[in-house]
């Protein structure tokens, strides 16, 4: 196992790792609404739009509906957000992180698992059929996503031999896991748009039930639970980096500079690719998820065993 | 820190399990009661293991009780499931005949 | 200093979020509660070093009372209205039992002299953990996978409420099934 | 307040637009929606995410209620316009951003609304959530499917096993139970809280029925339409839902089409068949998802308006040759509300309708196609119509999603149409 060299930084670099995370979720909403006005013709509205879009949800008033469990709601909104931070916390740059846990898949996969409570708390408290439809939707998709995301996470975990972030990163200096367990890093990115409610995995927020979870988000909290998302996608994004892309891995540039080009590039594909699919139906992928996925994952993550064991 | 505040921790979740279990009656509420005493049996084998005997083998106990809890909730949701399907019911108290 | 109240916020966190899955009157609010305690219990077992098992109640107890919740809204349910409710009997016998057990235990918890510490925790605890599953208690975890299986088969079992002749026919040759919903791979 | 302003001016570029579409307002929306594009407006789906409040044309007397209640669930600062004809389309949008920007008035606005969501009085109906307020399933404590269990003795066995106070006897009988029919709550313990309401804030709670499942899961009922988007404008459909399957639905049009003037006696020369069938594609593609493909089909559909020939011919080809090869197109909608000759037959629909939904996309794209190619001058609005009553009999047992994607593929026409045919 490679000697893993990453220094814990102390915690008051949070305020940096967090800015960097709203950069991230930042660029991702201003790609998207790019390609969008560009797909649209919109005349105006393309990079600066996520800007001008939060401008208006900051002076928009909230606004709540008859009856609406006002405490479980917000806590929905506001924790996609907070939970997007928990989840960068282990995600080394280059050589520098901020919590160094010995379980850090683990932790990761426990972040990602709490999406599952908060969508279906926003969309229970707003007391609407639309939201309820959506949190119930969510479920679904979840328990659809959720295990094989799980097995995924376990293939380069053996690999390395380690739970550690770091020691995943360091264990692919002669080739990156991405190579030899590609069905591993497609699931996983299947489990990123899965928690980060994006694309076709955006059926609680889906056009027929009106924006489901987000139908009756106004004002601050709809701001919240839209930054979470976007944040959620940007931290899921990065985690591949070190899991699968080598981590800061790469000739000329320094390694958190590698760390920052490669997560750019997977977050880039991801909002594009949000444009191109249909909305997978919560009814039609569940199947998809147990018969075919999480066989997939399962199977990945024996190649790998058998691999890891035959090297010695 | 010490095992004896873990414990009284753990024994405080216990009973508040056992409340809930005895006087509850909606079946989803009891397993939340019986969840709530696993909770505290977690909590106790935990502080046990760490402040008794901290060698890896106790960490498999853990393992076993969460891999219980698991199988009771499972089985918990089915027989609620089973229940409200043939009796329109979720209440204890109408499925009393079951116990005789 | 700082291990100590950390630890008594997230004990009485635990303990109140517990006590609250009895109290409030919304089911949502119930099972969150739920996965409150949870959350604070696997925060204590973290601080009691054992960061695996730790982190891995949090991940199962959420990813359950997600679940729980919807048998909740489902079986009882209650308005987000928050709608005063209270079912239960035996109220009083089940306060005083519970009370009566509380302090049976706290009392032993703290007057038994319990033993000294023996032996040091290994350096890297969840390593340690997996080479003894895959060791020495290779037993215990060859019976929790069969165990896991045959509650899944037999949880499914009880719960459906169709079986495989309503879905293939009286001679099980129906292709493809007769779903009221159909999945997505067309079988 | 330079700051105030400033941010207002900012919102002001991401302004999102509620559209109400009165019956025979087609023209009037489609041209609002693309001079919404061109500032970088965005159509709202929900009034909580609104900032202004358009409405195309006059509404009726039962749409107008529909508009004051969507107008007291936006959030605010919230502006309403009043775009009454296509030409008055610009106005309408510049008279909304100016009183957007203007910030007292909003204050003014907010302190002297409701400060407190409420139930208005008639809830008939309207898309959103807070009319389909969802009761929650009381399957646990509404006992309709408890056949042989008989309320007294029920309640009277709970009231055996508990140790109630007695004061908590006395509120249970200022309770009614019979109206409710709740008698599974015998066993509650009411001396917290004396005159139980079993409908808080003035929402009943929902009663359990039969289900698929057989689980006697809650009964919620969501009106759908006639304020939705992508769905017919005018159209409601009333639906019983039992969690997200719709077990019984009901359609009415919005003012009973009392002022139906059609688009095609109307604006016969100005609204080409094929535009108003790329609204449809427009629809369809959206509630599928594929957001690149229906924001083609919207240029396609304002190219037609404007007169354009050649810029739609090419996106319809495109149009087309995506939709034809698209495997996950085809997934997501293979199987969606099959339809046999039989059954077009019994509810006298046209052939088009023929197959799934993603046969009827098929087609409607190679209408548009042939239409925008002019070698066929197809049929014109209002002909080989698909009746909106037969949708509540199409859609029935089907999942809430389905049930759109059903009604969008059946490319139903705009309204007034179906009212000039129904009343010659």
């Amino acid at each position: 196992m490679p000697e893993t060299v990453l220094t814990t930084v102390p915690a008051g670099w949070a305020a940096l790792a967090g800015i960097v995370l709203c950069t991230l979720a930042f660029f991702a909403a201003a790609l998207d609404s790019a390609l969008s006005a560009r797909a649209e013709g919109a005349g105006r509205g393309g990079w600066l739009a996520p800007a001008w879009s939060t401008a208006r949800l900051l002076r928009q008033r909230r606004r709540t509906v008859v009856a609406a469990d006002t405490l479980l709601l917000r806590v929905g909104a506001a924790g996609m957000l907070v939970g997007s931070f928990l989840m960068v916390a282990v995600i080394p740059l280059g050589r520098w992180t901020l919590a160094d846990l010995d379980v850090g898949v683990v932790w990761f996969n426990t972040v990602d698992v709490m999406v599952w409570a908060l969508v279906w708390l926003a969309g229970w408290g707003a007391n609407s059929v639309h939201g309820l439809v959506g949190g119930y939707r969510f479920l679904a998709h979840g328990l659809a996503y959720e295990l094989p995301l799980m097995f995924a996470l376990v293939a380069p975990a053996i690999a390395a031999g380690s739970l550690r972030v770091g020691d995943a990163a360091g264990a692919q200096d002669r080739l990156w896991f991405v190579v030899w367990m590609p069905v591993a890093f497609v699931i996983f990115l299947v489990g990123v748009t899965g928690f980060s409610v994006w694309g076709p995995f955006a059926a609680a927020l889906g056009a027929d039930v009106a924006g489901g979870v987000l139908a009756e988000l106004s004002g601050v909290d709809r701001l919240v639970m839209q930054a979470g998302r976007y944040a959620f996608l940007a931290a899921g994004a990065a985690f591949s980096v070190p899991l699968f892309l080598g981590g800061g891995a790469g000739p000329f540039l320094p390694e958190w500079a590698w760390v920052a080009v490669k997560t750019v590039a997977v977050l880039a594909v991801l909002v594009w690719l949000r444009r191109k699919l249909p909305v997978f139906r919560p009814d039609r992928f569940l199947e998809i998820g147990w018969v075919v996925l999480l066989p997939a994952a399962v199977a990945q993550d024996l190649v790998v065993s058998l691999v890891v064991v035959w090297k010695g | 820190m010490s095992l004896d505040a873990v414990l009284v921790v753990a024994a405080a979740l216990f009973a508040v399990g056992l409340y809930g279990a005895l006087s509850q009656q909606v079946v989803v509420m009891v397993m939340m009661g019986l969840e709530l005493m696993v909770n505290g049996v977690l909590l106790a084998a935990a502080g046990f293991w760490w402040f008794m005997a901290p060698a890896p083998s106790g960490q498999v106990l853990l393992l076993v009780v969460l891999a219980a809890m698991t199988v009771e909730m499972a089985m918990g949701f089915a027989v609620a499931t089973l229940l409200h399907r043939r009796r329109q019911t979720d209440m204890t108290d109408m499925a009393e005949d079951l116990s005789r | 200093m700082v291990a100590a109240i950390v630890f008594w916020g997230l004990a009485v966190v635990a303990v109140a979020a517990g006590v609250a899955v009895f109290v409030v009157d919304s089911m949502a609010r119930a099972t969150y509660a739920l996965a409150v305690s949870f959350i604070a219990v696997g925060a204590l077992i973290i601080l009691l070093q054992q960061s695996y098992l730790g982190v891995i109640t949090i991940l199962m107890m959420v990813m359950e009372m997600a679940v729980m919740a919807v048998y909740m809204v489902m079986f009882m349910g209650m308005n987000p209205a928050l709608m005063p409710m209270d079912m239960t009997h035996g109220k009083k016998t089940a306060i005083g039992a519970s009370t009566g057990v509380f302090v049976l235990l706290a009392s032993g918890a703290l007057l038994i002299p319990w033993p000294e510490r023996r032996g040091v925790p290994p350096e890297d605890l969840t390593n340690a953990l997996g080479l003894e599953i895959m060791g020495e208690k290779m037993l215990v975890m060859a019976v929790v996978g069969p165990v896991m299986v045959a509650t899944i088969v037999a949880g499914v079992v009880l719960a459906a409420g169709r079986t495989r002749y309503d879905r293939l026919g009286d001679d099980l040759r129906r292709r493809p099934a007769d779903d009221p919903q159909p999945g997505g791979i067309g079988r | 307040m330079g700051l105030t302003d400033a941010l207002a001016g900012l919102a002001l570029r991401a302004t999102r637009v509620l559209v109400v579409e009165a019956p025979g307002q087609w023209p009037t929306r489609v041209v609002l929606e693309e001079k919404m594009l061109r500032r970088g407006w965005r159509p709202a789906w929900t009034p909580g995410d609104a900032d202004v409040l358009a409405v195309c044309g006059v509404p009726g007397p039962e749409l107008a209620q529909l508009v004051e209640r969507l107008w007291e669930q936006m959030p605010g600062p919230r502006v309403r316009a009043a775009v009454t004809s296509p030409t008055a389309v610009t106005s309408a949008l510049n008279e909304a951003a100016a009183l957007l920007l203007d910030t007292p008035a909003h204050r003014t606005d907010a302190r002297e609304r409701a400060q407190k969501p409420q139930i208005p009085a008639v809830m008939d109906h309207g898309g959103h959530g807070e009319m389909g307020n969802h009761g929650m399933d009381h399957s646990g404590m509404n006992h309709g499917g408890h056949g042989g269990m008989d309320h007294s003795s029920h309640g009277g066995m709970d009231h055996g096993d508990t140790d109630q106070p007695l004061s908590g006897d006395e509120d249970h009988q200022n309770m009614d139970h019979s109206g409710t029919d709740h008698g599974g709550h015998g066993g509650m313990d009411h001396s917290s809280h004396g005159g139980m309401d079993m409908a808080p804030e003035g929402i009943p709670l929902a009663q359990g029925g039969e289900d698929r499942d057989g689980l006697g899961v809650d009964v919620l009922h969501l009106p759908l339409g006639p304020v939705l988007p992508f769905w017919p404008a005018g159209l409601v459909l009333h639906c019983s839902l039992q969690g997200d399957v719709v077990i019984d639905a009901d359609a009415a049009v919005v003012d009973g089409g009392s002022h139906g003037v059609g688009i095609r006696s109307r604006h016969s020369g100005l609204v080409p068949a094929a535009a108003v069938r790329c609204d449809n594609l427009v629809a369809l593609l959206a509630l599928v998802g594929t957001q690149d493909l229906a924001a083609r089909a919207r240029s396609a559909r304002d190219a037609l308006l404007r007169g354009d020939r050649a810029g739609p011919q090419r996106a319809v080809e495109r149009l087309h040759r995506v939709v034809r090869r698209s495997i996950i197109l085809r997934w997501s909608l293979r199987g969606v509300l099959p339809l046999t000759p039989a059954d077009l037959e019994r509810h006298s629909l046209p052939d088009r309708c023929l197959g799934d939904a993603y046969d009827r996309l098929l087609s409607l794209v190679e209408r548009v196609r042939a239409e925008v190619n002019g070698a066929n001058p197809g049929a014109p609005v209002g002909t080989e119509r698909v009746p909106w009553d037969v949708v509540p009999h199409l859609v029935t047992g089907l999942e809430i999603g389905t049930v759109r994607l059903a009604v969008a593929s059946l490319d139903l026409d705009p309204f007034p149409a179906v009212h000039e045919v129904g009343h010659a």
